[in-house]
């Protein structure tokens, strides 16, 4: 029971960070509280928000790595908008950095799908493209928070029942992505074009547009980061999140999601994000020097792929019926 | 031909003529789009066609070609080395530390060499002994990496270099060609001929194409991969002296993003991100655009992200460009 | 011909140097014949401004005054500069002597460092725990002004100095550095950031904590981006030089080496309508002393930069 | 009666190939059609084209007399043809309900898929196959045979007018197809059209209504299975009569060369015991998915057996890897040719030389003289169709590529050459070709074993025939003694008339 419950991927990583968490709590007792706990779920929520996206992108067997990019396109574009009309009311910007978000997805699920290019290869391309449209927006200045309407700053902190409106804007979109992936035919035809692109073709999934809607929501998912990053930290320059996209694509290895597509599960991209997030926040908090954390989540992702990679090894085929029978 | 009666049809070696596959080769459009590069920029700028200048440009790219030509074997193998940029922190931060106990030039040099070695081996044990997928295993040991020149850097700098150290990202062999510009050309021909000439680079196209059927014929896979992600870690040390030097002090953020412009460097030289496909003389091709790009738009004090930006652009268009192009015929003979 | 002086920024956008390049066009106006080439890269690392560096020396400018990323790696690239001819100083954060003619600094560092201990100080008469939140690891200035500023605590009775983080003059980073810091120091009675970037972003998790009142932020920003926090007494109050003036000024002493003028310990630079400036034993000079901004005045200030 | 569905004119081609031409087919409600041709005849293929996977070059689809066209495998699905396909597409990590329901899945009136519906709906579908396993586990758990149930409930959770079996029993043991012969009957009854391929002839007799018969592509027969008896169907298949086309040389058998004992592996196989002599061709034969794939890749260090002992010229060998293998002299033309033989994207000479680049190199440097030369022996040899030998191998014909991947074998010039379904997915022709070469490589003292599906060309050429049946060998037999009926009670475990020696 027990060796079977720890080969679920999800299970073994909650107890990895309940582990993690206790043994912060040796040196630092004070970070085990409801409060302390809702501040770091508070503080990973964009990350968990992106993590989704990607683990769309990933389980269709692509990459998203623009979209760190795309959240400071967005982002600044949101910005730029308060800034232009701050009496624009937020949830009408927040729907403009979406759609943005989704248009620069759509703009990579389009050259992935009609012109088979490579996701690496677009993503990368695009990477670079977005920042440096930022920059052609702006140049290269900055929107501080002085430019930022009250309202726009106001509402990822707004207090709702005890947590932020950041958490649960994460929390509705965890079950929104929930509900996407496991109750709608879209869902599950991720999974089916990640598993076995050729075998998707035969039960009428279009491999190429199922690809273009995962980029879709991987757009949009950043786009909605966008606002929430600039609104969160009150700034927006051509920089924010640089080098994102690689805690994205972390969280979501460590969350279990194989980069060869069709496994993976919104729970594990979700924990994933987490046990970065915990051990961002934690190391301040325990006199770790900040400087270990590049190697801490480095190592822990290695530790994760190789996990992952034991339990999906194959150990060749049943032939044998008594084999089958064991 | 002494053996035709042996087949009903003889089959010859080859179709086209060596002139014909050359000018149909992607290696050609990178050559025309280079000599269009170079002839914008001279007419942009007065200063561009100075030999001093055009030297001092070369320092753009030299350091990063040297890591894609070994990037490209490993992209055509199929697989990719996203630590890179990392390796050349942490080798950096190694011969910084050395300098600090005293260690003298050639001790540097075997130093940043050495850890260059250990990083791809680590990689390489990773990828082919535990058969883990190489972008994965990369994004880690890139974090872990650079990570460990954090811990023993924090945000201190070594510096104090020994004078002869210098010679590598400063000294020249003669006149106007630096000491990494001649390297760079010494490791094109290098990895020409490996990648083109011996049964080794062969067996590396062979697993890009198909690993399975490269396995079955014979090839050694899990071995070759191994060398080439030592090799990519050696060169990567290697460009971390050059740069060290260059620079004359080490941070842990040396190089930062560096691995995104190598690989973008081995994909514009027409080496497929899929693996089994690409030349040396097309990453050649393409660190020079790369270089004169940034020159060029330097000298017109453009600033860095916009030459980005027509870098992204450039990659995706030289990829989508014949696509569209083929489609567009196809469309007609319909 | 005019003559070329390259004004190089750790990396373009950042309001304070665009404030400093809006001083170099005054410069530039007011002396006629020179042409500002503003530039930098577009973010704050060596190899970027190396790059941009090498291609300004192509261009033959006359001079090169710039602000680095890195103390160390820039040196080689300037030397090369200097030895084609070029006048190369630098202004706001220095490189290494050899690298450089001679280096502007907004303020003398002492002052500085004892500027933001005071700023600090005053608002707690009975003293307290204050943390440092410092900007990139790989900015010189800051760890220069920290070091002069842990020379006079003594001074002030009753400040303890608790930690120092780092948020790498990224604003998520010295967020969460700044949440960290009040998690872990539940005394916390002021935090000084010594840096245009941090200041805000700590000045924002203050207030997000809830904490006004309790946490004090101080240090170094720019009145525009620090006015509402001020208003919203996160902020008491905070210093800097002006910007607008460090630009000139280095303008005018670049166009002042151009002009045959000599740098060496002791001698004396034109600085236009900031008068002069006296170089030390390392060819350092301070431009002038921080200026103070409080409730009072930062409206005022904040139109301006 | 009215046909369910009607195929008039269909054509489709391939690069280089021609599947189908011209074919016509009706199939009617109530009735079995037994679709039967050679390997490569056509008959996946229309599958394909009835299910929207192809499109048809030429010709009309009518479903109940209305013209059609199913330019999606879900547009197919609507009209109500529903197939089980010989490739297994399934999803190895979904659950063994979806995989049943994919792309059709029940939903509730929020649009949400109910997945309580349809995990009983699959329930009640797996045992309407007569499979009986919880349908919640994961699809990669479970072993061939339950895998192709779980295509069996997919193909029946359409409400379909027209039910499709490309070999649906290849893979299945004794009571399962009898479970499926009881579900066919069900389907028959409830007044499904059903079309059934299959190679075994017991089967069609025992089910089939009707018959029809591909060859190359073409249509060349058919009627009802009343009126044929199983020599005339074979005799339309291959259009002459088995067992002399194939051009066995008699050889000298001589010592044995290679020696095989106690071989066995924890999951794949076990108790493999044999001698290869030289000169001499011993044929492999089994149902697909008995292990003998496995097992031949285990000879040449691609699995490493848990015990057992192989013997070359009496020298005893430790094989760890192709290469060890190839050095040795035991070589392995493998199966799937697309992803273990031939490596597409490359020229055809690096191809045939990629194995011997130790002989035609000089101290690791490549010899581009040498190696064409090499490339021209053997390609020649096998008769290669191509217009240049720089020509990437993908865009030849599978029989060609097959001879490249044969000539790349042989030019390493080996002692014992393994050939995998040598001739799976070949043209006549080239088939010839390969079973002409086959024997001259015997006769000049070469030692081959010939793994095959096909019983003619394992009668046709084999000196000697060991039967595999889920993982074991099941029989031996003489040349002498080799009958289409001993081969296939051999394989198929049926113990009744032991005609073969079983072992
Ligand atoms: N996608 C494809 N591309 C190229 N050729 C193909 C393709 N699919 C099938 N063919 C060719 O078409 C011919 C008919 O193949 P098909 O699979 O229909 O045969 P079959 O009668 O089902 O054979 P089997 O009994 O082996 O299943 C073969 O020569 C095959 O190689
Ligand atoms: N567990 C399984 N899951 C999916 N496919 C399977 C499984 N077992 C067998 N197959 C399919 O059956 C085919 C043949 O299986 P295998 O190679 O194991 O047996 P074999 O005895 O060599 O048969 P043959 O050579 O006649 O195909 C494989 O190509 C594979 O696609
Ligand atoms: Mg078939
Ligand atoms: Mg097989």
């Amino acid at each position: 029971m027990m060796a079977k419950l720890l080969k679920n991927r999800e299970i073994l990583l909650v107890v990895a960070i309940v582990a993690l968490v206790a043994l912060i709590a040796l040196r630092f007792p004070a970070f085990v509280t409801p409060a302390s706990f809702a501040r770091v779920y508070n503080d990973t929520s964009i990350l968990i928000i992106l993590a989704l996206g990607q683990m769309a992108v990933i389980l269709t067997r692509c990459i998203d790595l623009s979209m760190a990019a795309n959240l400071a396109l967005s982002g600044m574009v949101a910005a730029m908008l308060n800034n232009a009309f701050p009496g624009l009311p937020i949830p009408l910007v927040i729907l403009a950095a979406m759609a943005l978000g989704c248009v620069l997805g759509m703009i990579n699920g389009t050259l992935v799908w009609k012109l088979n290019i490579p996701p690496i290869v677009v993503t990368l391309g695009t990477l670079t493209i977005y920042r440096g449209l930022i920059f052609l927006l702006t140049d290269g200045k900055w929107i501080n928070a002085h430019e930022m309407s009250d309202a726009f700053k106001a509402l990822p902190r707004l207090d709702l029942v005890g947590l932020p409106v950041l958490s649960w804007l994460s929390l509705l979109m965890i079950a929104l992505m929930f509900l996407v992936m496991s109750r709608t035919p879209l869902g599950r035809a991720f999974y089916a074009v990640g598993g076995n692109p050729h075998a998707a073709v035969y039960t009428g999934i279009d491999v190429g547009r199922t690809r273009f809607f995962a980029y879709c929501l991987s757009g949009t998912l950043a786009g909605l980061s966008g606002y929430l990053w600039v609104s969160r930290y009150a700034v927006a320059y051509v920089d924010i999140a640089a080098g994102f996209e690689l805690d994205i694509i972390a969280a979501c290895v460590i969350g279990g999601i194989s980069i060869a597509g069709g496994i993976g599960s919104v729970a594990g991209a979700v924990l994933g994000a987490l046990f970065l997030g915990v051990i961002k926040n934690a190391l301040p908090v325990i006199n770790i020097s900040p400087f270990a954390q590049m190697a801490i989540s480095g190592t822990v992702i290695i530790i994760a792929v190789a996990v992952n990679a034991r339990a999906e090894k194959r150990k060749g085929r049943v032939i044998l019926r008594k084999a089958e029978a064991v | 031909m002494t053996d035709a009666h042996l087949s009903p049809r003889n089959i010859p070696d080859r179709l086209q003529g060596r002139g014909a596959r050359i000018l149909k080769s992607w290696e050609s459009l990178l050559l025309a789009v280079a000599i269009a590069i170079f002839l914008g920029n001279s007419l942009a700028s007065p200063y561009f066609l100075d030999p001093w200048n055009l030297s001092d440009a070369t320092f753009n790219f030299t350091e990063k070609a040297m890591i894609a030509f070994a990037m490209a074997l490993v992209i055509i193998s199929g697989e990719i080395d996203l630590s890179v940029a990392s390796i050349i922190a942490l080798a950096s931060t190694a011969m910084g530390y050395a300098v600090q106990l005293g260690v003298d030039t050639p001790a540097l040099v075997a130093i940043g060499l050495g850890v260059g070695l250990v990083c791809g081996m680590v990689n390489g044990l990773l990828i082919t002994g535990l058969g883990l997928p190489s972008i994965v295993v990369t994004i880690g040991t890139m974090s872990l990496f650079r990570g460990l020149s954090f811990i023993v850097l924090g945000d201190q700098a070594f510096t104090g270099y020994p004078e002869s150290f210098a010679w590598f990202g400063q000294g020249y062999v003669w006149w106007v060609f630096s000491f990494e510009f001649t390297l760079f050309v010494l490791l094109a021909i290098l990895y020409g001929v490996l990648l083109h000439k011996t049964n080794f680079g062969r067996a590396v196209y062979a697993i890009g194409n198909n690993q399975t059927a490269a396995l079955f014929s014979g090839v050694r896979v899990a071995r070759v991969k191994f060398i080439l992600f030592l090799l990519t870690g050696l060169m990567a040390g290697l460009a971390s002296i050059c740069l060290t030097s260059r620079l004359g002090s080490t941070r842990p953020s040396i190089a930062l993003g560096w691995e995104l412009e190598v690989v973008t460097m081995v994909v514009l030289g027409g080496v497929n991100i899929l693996g089994g496909s690409g030349t040396i003389p097309g990453v050649v091709l393409a660190a020079l655009i790369m270089g004169m790009v940034t020159f060029g738009f330097g000298l017109l004090n453009v600033p860095g992200i916009v030459m980005s930006i027509f870098i992204g652009l450039l990659l995706i268009s030289v990829i989508a460009l014949p696509i569209l192009w083929q489609r567009a015929r196809r469309r007609l003979a319909h | 011909e005019n003559k070329k002086i390259a004004l190089v920024v750790k990396a373009l956008g950042i309001g304070f140097f665009e404030a400093a390049n809006k001083g170099a066009q005054e410069a530039a106006k007011e002396l006629g014949d020179v042409d500002v080439i503003y530039t930098g890269p577009t973010s704050t690392t060596a190899e970027g401004q190396i790059e941009v560096i090498n291609s300004l020396i192509a261009q033959k400018v006359d001079a090169i005054a710039v602000s680095a990323n890195d103390t160390d790696a820039l040196v080689p690239a300037l030397k090369k500069a200097m030895d084609r001819g070029i006048k190369v100083i630098s202004w706001d954060s220095g490189v290494a002597k050899e690298g450089r003619l001679m280096h502007l600094n907004p303020s003398s560092s002492p002052l500085i460092g004892n500027m933001i201990i005071k700023l600090a100080a005053d608002n707690l008469p009975e003293g307290g725990d204050v943390a440092v939140l410092s900007a990139s690891a790989t900015a010189t200035n800051q760890n220069t002004w920290i070091a002069e500023m842990k020379k006079v605590q003594g001074n002030y009775k009753g400040i303890n100095v608790v930690a120092t983080v780092y948020g790498d003059d990224l604003a998520d980073k010295s967020y969460r550095e700044t949440q960290g810091l009040i998690q872990s120091y539940p005394n916390l009675k002021a935090i000084i950031a010594p840096t245009s970037v941090g200041i805000v972003a700590a000045a924002q998790a203050v207030t997000d904590a809830g904490k006004i009142g309790q946490i004090n932020v101080t240090g170094l920003g720019l009145p525009s981006e620090m006015a509402g926090h001020v208003k919203s007494g996160a902020s008491k109050s905070f210093a800097i030089w002006n910007p607008i003036d460090l630009g000139y000024s280095a303008t005018m002493i670049a166009y002042d080496l151009i002009g045959g003028a000599e740098a060496k310990p002791g001698a004396e630079l034109k600085m236009g309508r900031m008068g002069t400036v006296k170089l030390d034993d390392n060819n350092e000079g301070a431009m002038a002393d921080p200026f103070v901004y409080d409730a009072s005045n930062v409206e005022e200030f904040a139109k301006i930069f | 009666m009215k046909p369910a569905i009607t195929l008039e004119g269909i054509s489709k081609s391939f690069p280089g190939v021609r599947a189908l031409s011209d074919v016509s087919l009706a199939l009617y409600p109530g009735s079995v059609t037994a679709l039967v041709g050679e390997n490569g005849a056509g008959k996946s293929t229309l599958v394909k084209i009835l299910t929207g996977i192809y499109q048809p070059d030429a010709g009309v689809i009518r479903v109940a007399e209305e013209e059609t066209t199913f330019p999606t495998a879900l547009a197919a699905a609507r009209a109500g043809v529903t197939a089980i396909h010989q490739e297994t597409v399934l999803f190895d990590e979904l659950s063994v309900a979806e995989n049943i329901f994919l792309g059709h899945a029940p939903r509730n009136r929020f649009g949400f898929i109910d997945w309580k519906k349809l995990n009983a709906d699959a329930r009640a579908l797996l045992h309407r196959a007569g499979a009986d396993f919880d349908p919640t586990i994961r699809l990669r758990d479970l072993g061939i045979a339950r895998k192709h149930l779980v295509a069996i409930a997919r193909a029946l959770s359409v409400d379909a007018r027209v039910v499709i079996m490309d070999e649906p029993t290849a893979a299945l043991s004794h009571k399962e197809i009898h479970e499926l012969y009881a579900l066919i009957e069900r389907l028959k009854a409830d007044g499904k059209a059903i079309l059934f391929i299959s190679h075994k002839f017991d089967e069609i007799f025992r089910i089939a209504d009707r018959y029809t018969v591909f060859r190359d592509g073409t249509m060349v027969g058919e009627g009802l299975i009343a009126d044929v008896s199983q020599d005339d169907l074979v005799r339309m298949m291959v259009g002459r009569a088995v067992g002399s086309v194939y051009p066995k040389k008699e050889v000298a058998i001589g010592e044995p060369v290679l020696t095989v004992s106690g071989y066995r592996h924890p999951t794949e196989f076990e108790d493999i015991n044999f001698e290869l002599r030289r000169g001499e061709i011993l044929g492999f034969y089994g149902l697909v998915g008995a292990g003998r794939s496995e097992f031949m890749q285990s000879l040449i260090g691609i699995t490493r057996p848990s015990a057992g002992a192989v013997k070359l010229d009496g020298q005893v060998l430790v094989i760890r890897s192709p290469a060890e293998a190839i050095r040795a002299g035991i070589v392995y033309v493998p199966e799937e040719r697309g992803r273990q033989g031939a490596i597409i994207g490359m020229p055809i000479f690096q191809n045939v030389t990629l194995p011997s680049l130790s002989h035609t190199s000089r101290s690791g440097f490549l010899k581009l003289a040498n190696e064409f030369a090499l490339a021209r022996e053997y390609t020649s040899r096998l008769d290669l169709r191509a217009a240049s030998l720089d020509q990437d191998v993908g865009t030849l014909s599978g029989g060609n590529q097959q001879k490249v991947v044969i000539a790349k074998w042989l030019a390493t010039k080996p002692k014992v050459i393994i050939l995998d379904e040598p001739t799976k997915g070949i043209d006549i022709g080239s088939k010839a070709a390969v079973h002409a070469f086959m024997s001259e490589l015997a006769a000049e003292g070469l030692s081959v074993i010939m793994v095959s599906s096909e019983i003619p060309e394992i009668m046709g050429m084999s000196d000697r025939v060991i039967v595999m049946r889920e993982g074991r060998i099941a029989g031996r037999f003489e040349r002498a003694e080799l009958t289409a009926e001993t081969l296939v009670r051999a394989a198929a475990g049926i113990e009744t008339q032991s005609n073969g020696r079983a072992a």
